[in-house]
């Protein structure tokens, strides 16, 4: 080896003699991502990681998405298995207060009305297969569509099984709508209720008892069990950190599973699936139809909450007001503080935040129920 | 490719629905069967449930819960 | 796919149209498991997982506890290589503090005679070979003694080592007899000693030096590598954990290990285990056999170790309450506890809490050593 | 084969007792050598050994320890 | 089987047995590492696991350092695949304070400098190939010179790519040699500097904003992706820790990374550095050549920070004391304490510890940088 | 074998100054960037830069910094 030949062989293992215009453009758009994390708190818990594995997968020569590289390893590990969306649905249920939900239980359906956003997604994206140069399948409509369900974890164990060469886009789409919420959510809101409706006042949620809260996470897996079991990872992991956290007796487990396992594997979910914002996985025209849809997505699954909730506020004995239909997509909390802030300024002395948590986290539920079966009939 | 489409959606909603429904029903006997059982009403702790009574509650009230809400970073749910 | 095809294949894949009596059978023996962790605080930080995971495990179609599924993968990855026991125990380590049995060693040997349960279980096993349609072989029976070792990490990792598919029944009847210490010990304690002998008041513990805190885990660590190599996974890891502990120089390694690092390894590992509870792994008549044999273990641990303490006290210069012996099986610290309970009813001024310690601990590292025997003649 | 196991459970019994019992010495050499050993009384803080004499203590302190004890949840060992 | 034959069965797996002289002399040297880790307070969170780790790996017949040993699957798993130095180095980036640097830039040159001991390391380990019966190609030398770099992760990373078979000495040289700072440090300062060049005093250093903090772990990626990728595995994991630190919006990921997770790895690490403390691996002649090479390499780095920073001192505007210039070295924050301390020998008004903290973090990243150049070269 | 690493010692050496003095460029274009942005003066807490005015500080403040440092065990780097 000589000088000039080691300079040679170091400036041929450069980025800037390696690098494509499509790193280059991802390193942007994952740049954009981590300001959007950082300076409008958009979901910066994920947000943050994913853009910056979207940095690192970006950087020529390194091969850091590999599968043998650092993130690819992990991708490996944690997301083609399914276990790192598990692991943090596990820490959702830790997280998870069904107290308002059991104290009023027919809310829940607004979390089933909200689903609808999915399926019509997964049409729309349909729809748009063979148009613009884009092309989807059932399998990838059907991941698409999750975007609706606003659950980051759904959505990646989904698209992990179905699409995973679209997991990057998808990811990001979720993330960043759920961020959205308060944007996208308000006017269609109001659009679609009177001032009336949007004043109702709600009656006060009973007492729910501890046994309740204890009884609850198992009935809802064995119905899991009997209808959907494809739905039963999912819905298992949920049940399983719920009950950990109500049962009373465990509460060491439930404080680390809500802190440090949460956590940790978070930090290592977002990196790895930053591994699909690599510009070979993400530049296709595909990514634009994705964002467009998952867009719709969240419109949708909005609209069908708060139509339900008006149907549902004509037919009810206590009135219901129809704003909360729309905390049905989950994005929890968020969704439920928007209709809580909506409420407020039609009626300064109504708060909806309580009685929002129903749908809010019943939307959780429905969309892990519509995952297993797009997985059910598709996989 | 369209109509199956359309047939997931059919099939879809209705099992969201199905499971959700039943889910309601699950807990609508849950507690009547809890209220029945001895020990249900001296035993049992009015637990966390205390905490859903918001709709006569005052502005500082909520205050301290949309705190603490926030505080319960979501994680993308 | 038509709509009518749809349901079908959407039927065809319900835990309705799927459920084996077995899977169903199993699934109430898990929701006891999860009843009694909860309701009878039976070791819930194990048994809430176990049963949580024996749900998972026994629901049709879903195939959780596949080699791919979401916890086939974790037992694959955890248990089958040992690695969730040992780190488990590293923990415990990290837990115990061995102060009591430095200062009175000879109350070790009590520890040792615990152990006969082990092997006396050991010979019941084979006795019972061919007989009721059981059939056990000598790894077998070896992994069903190891119950009366009462140390779950122990038992596990010896089990998945020498009878994989026992590991389920085993870490039930291991978890659920440690649970029931304080109802199986002490008719066998009043029934092997006199009021008087009960009621035996010990000399005060003198002080133990940090010195000698931190010799001790390397030098048992070297009689065990001298004596039984086999048995240094578990010593040692033990060692590490109780090294870390006492030396004072890594006080953040040591709260992280106590801390987190014991909880997830607890959550995974529990889970996991539940694999080992679905229907096809668990309803043998074997099952039946262990859960009675199991029992037996922890009833002649106890005597064994009573036995011992009573001659010990005939023929030490200071004076030795023969109910200490019974804390030799393990279970810490509840079986010492036990002890202390008993004591009290016979002399209420007798604190033997602290006394029991000694052969509590010894006990632990006397099943790891007895397990070390085992795994070196049979694997 | 229950022959196999009785030789299991005299060779297993030998080794447990031997091991302890070389335990047990262990343990008395090293207080023994530590005590001669300098430094050994005076740098030497008598740690959480002082913990170690409860013969004499009143039922308080005890149920504290045994709180402490509860408190130390020790996942099934 | 009879009791004879199981007796000799057993005896044959007896420790006593199998010793063999090299394993009796790596479990002294274990006890020493162990010995310098507690009572010496020898880098203990790394030298203690390490320390214990060789213990169990010199252990006969048990086999914990094989690749389906407890230990050698964690190593296969996390060093192998160099996951855990990179997850380490996101725990580093995450404690790291910038702050100092980027108030006065310049001195992060005097980081450059202390690199020279990597090269004249390397220079050395090819000197002394084909000598006194040590055998050392160009991988092994640049493994070897990495041990000048002061960073524990930075050198295991690179010696696991480079010469996994000198890992185990590479680990112990690097770590105990940042351990002897304060010994190995001070004469080579005091020899090659002024008394009136020690008491310098340093300009107060500016406000550093948020803003710059939360750029400057993107432009260092950035600037390391255009002009050496191979170093992009390090230099990112560290970045991304410290823009979770710095970003002010993920606290609880930046509290766990710092916490639980660094604590994890490292004793997961540490354990599994051990194994390469077998006898087989570590008894080399080549070994005691590294131990020689790790001190000059100390040295090298430390004359090469002190000679810069008098050079710089002469021609910058404001005065640089050439103290600081050791501190390049990094083993942060140990270096720019024992700068401290020998400033206020000679100046007991002159606290110098901020100002050191410049070149010692970008001794942090100059190190991994050298690894990068290396990578790049001779893999 | 000794020529090349004399190479890689010239190259090794080269690219690290580079890097780094690349980073002292983009560190004092980042300070006059921000300063000149609209928001810098009031927006911008001064942060933990803060921390770093040790110059006149006296003796008790230099020794919590360092008893916090020691608290920053940092695991070998
Ligand atoms: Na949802
Ligand atoms: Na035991
Ligand atoms: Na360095």
């Amino acid at each position: 080896m000589s000088l000039i030949s080691g300079f040679q062989n170091l400036w041929s293992s450069t980025g800037l003699a390696n690098f494509t215009w499509g790193q280059a453009i991802m390193i942007a758009v994952s740049l954009v991502l981590i300001y959007l994390a950082i300076r409008k708190q958009f979901e910066p818990l994920l947000l943050l990681p994913i853009g910056f594995g979207g940095l690192l997968s970006n950087i020529p020569v390194a091969g850091i998405a590999d599968a043998n590289g650092f993130l690819g390893l992990i991708y490996g590990f944690g997301i083609a298995t399914g276990l790192f969306p598990l692991l943090i649905f596990i820490g959702i249920g830790a997280m998870t207060d069904f107290g308002p939900m059991i104290a009023n239980p027919k809310t829940a359906l607004l979390g089933a009305a909200a689903q609808l956003g999915i399926f019509a997604t997964l049409l729309g994206a349909l729809a748009l297969n063979g148009h613009l140069g884009l092309s989807f399948d059932l399998k990838d409509a059907a991941s698409i569509g999750i975007i609706g369900g606003a659950d980051g974890p759904t959505a990646i164990f989904l698209a992990s099984r179905l699409s995973p060469q679209l997991l990057g886009s998808i990811a990001v789409a979720a993330y960043s709508y759920m961020a959205l919420v308060p944007i996208i959510q308000p006017p269609i809101m109001r659009f679609l209720t009177t001032k009336k409706e949007r004043a109702v006042q709600m009656k006060q949620l009973r007492n729910v008892t501890k046994r309740e809260k204890i009884v609850f996470p198992l009935s809802t897996l064995g119905i899991c069990t009997l209808l959907i079991p494809d739905a039963t990872p999912l819905i298992g992991a949920f049940m399983f950190g719920n009950l950990v956290r109500e049962c009373g007796v465990v509460d060491r487990l439930s404080k680390t599973i809500q802190g440090s396992m949460i956590d940790i594997v978070t930090i290592l979910l977002g990196l790895s699936v930053g591994t699909k914002l690599a510009a070979d996985k993400f530049l296709h025209a595909e990514t634009i139809g994705i964002l467009v849809l998952g867009f719709l997505a969240f419109s949708f699954g909005t609209a069908a909450g708060v139509i339900l909730g008006k149907i549902m506020n004509r037919f009810s004995r206590d009135p219901i007001n129809p704003l909360i239909g729309a905390a049905g997509v989950s994005a929890v909390p968020m969704a439920a503080r928007v209709v809580n802030k909506v409420g407020l300024e039609s009626n300064p002395d109504n708060y909806l935040l309580m009685h929002a948590m129903g749908p809010n986290v019943s939307g959780v539920i429905g969309s892990a129920v519509a995952a297993g079966v797009l997985l059910a009939l598709l996989s | 490719m369209l109509s199956d489409g359309l047939w997931l959606m059919v099939i879809g909603m209705s099992v969201v629905f199905i499971f959700l429904g039943l889910l309601v029903k699950a807990i609508d006997a849950t507690s009547m069967i809890l209220r029945k059982l001895p020990g249900a009403g001296s035993g049992d702790v009015p637990s966390s449930g205390g905490k859903t009574r918001p709709a006569a509650r005052g502005k500082e009230e909520i205050a301290v819960i949309m705190a603490s809400l926030a505080d319960r970073s979501r994680k993308g749910s």
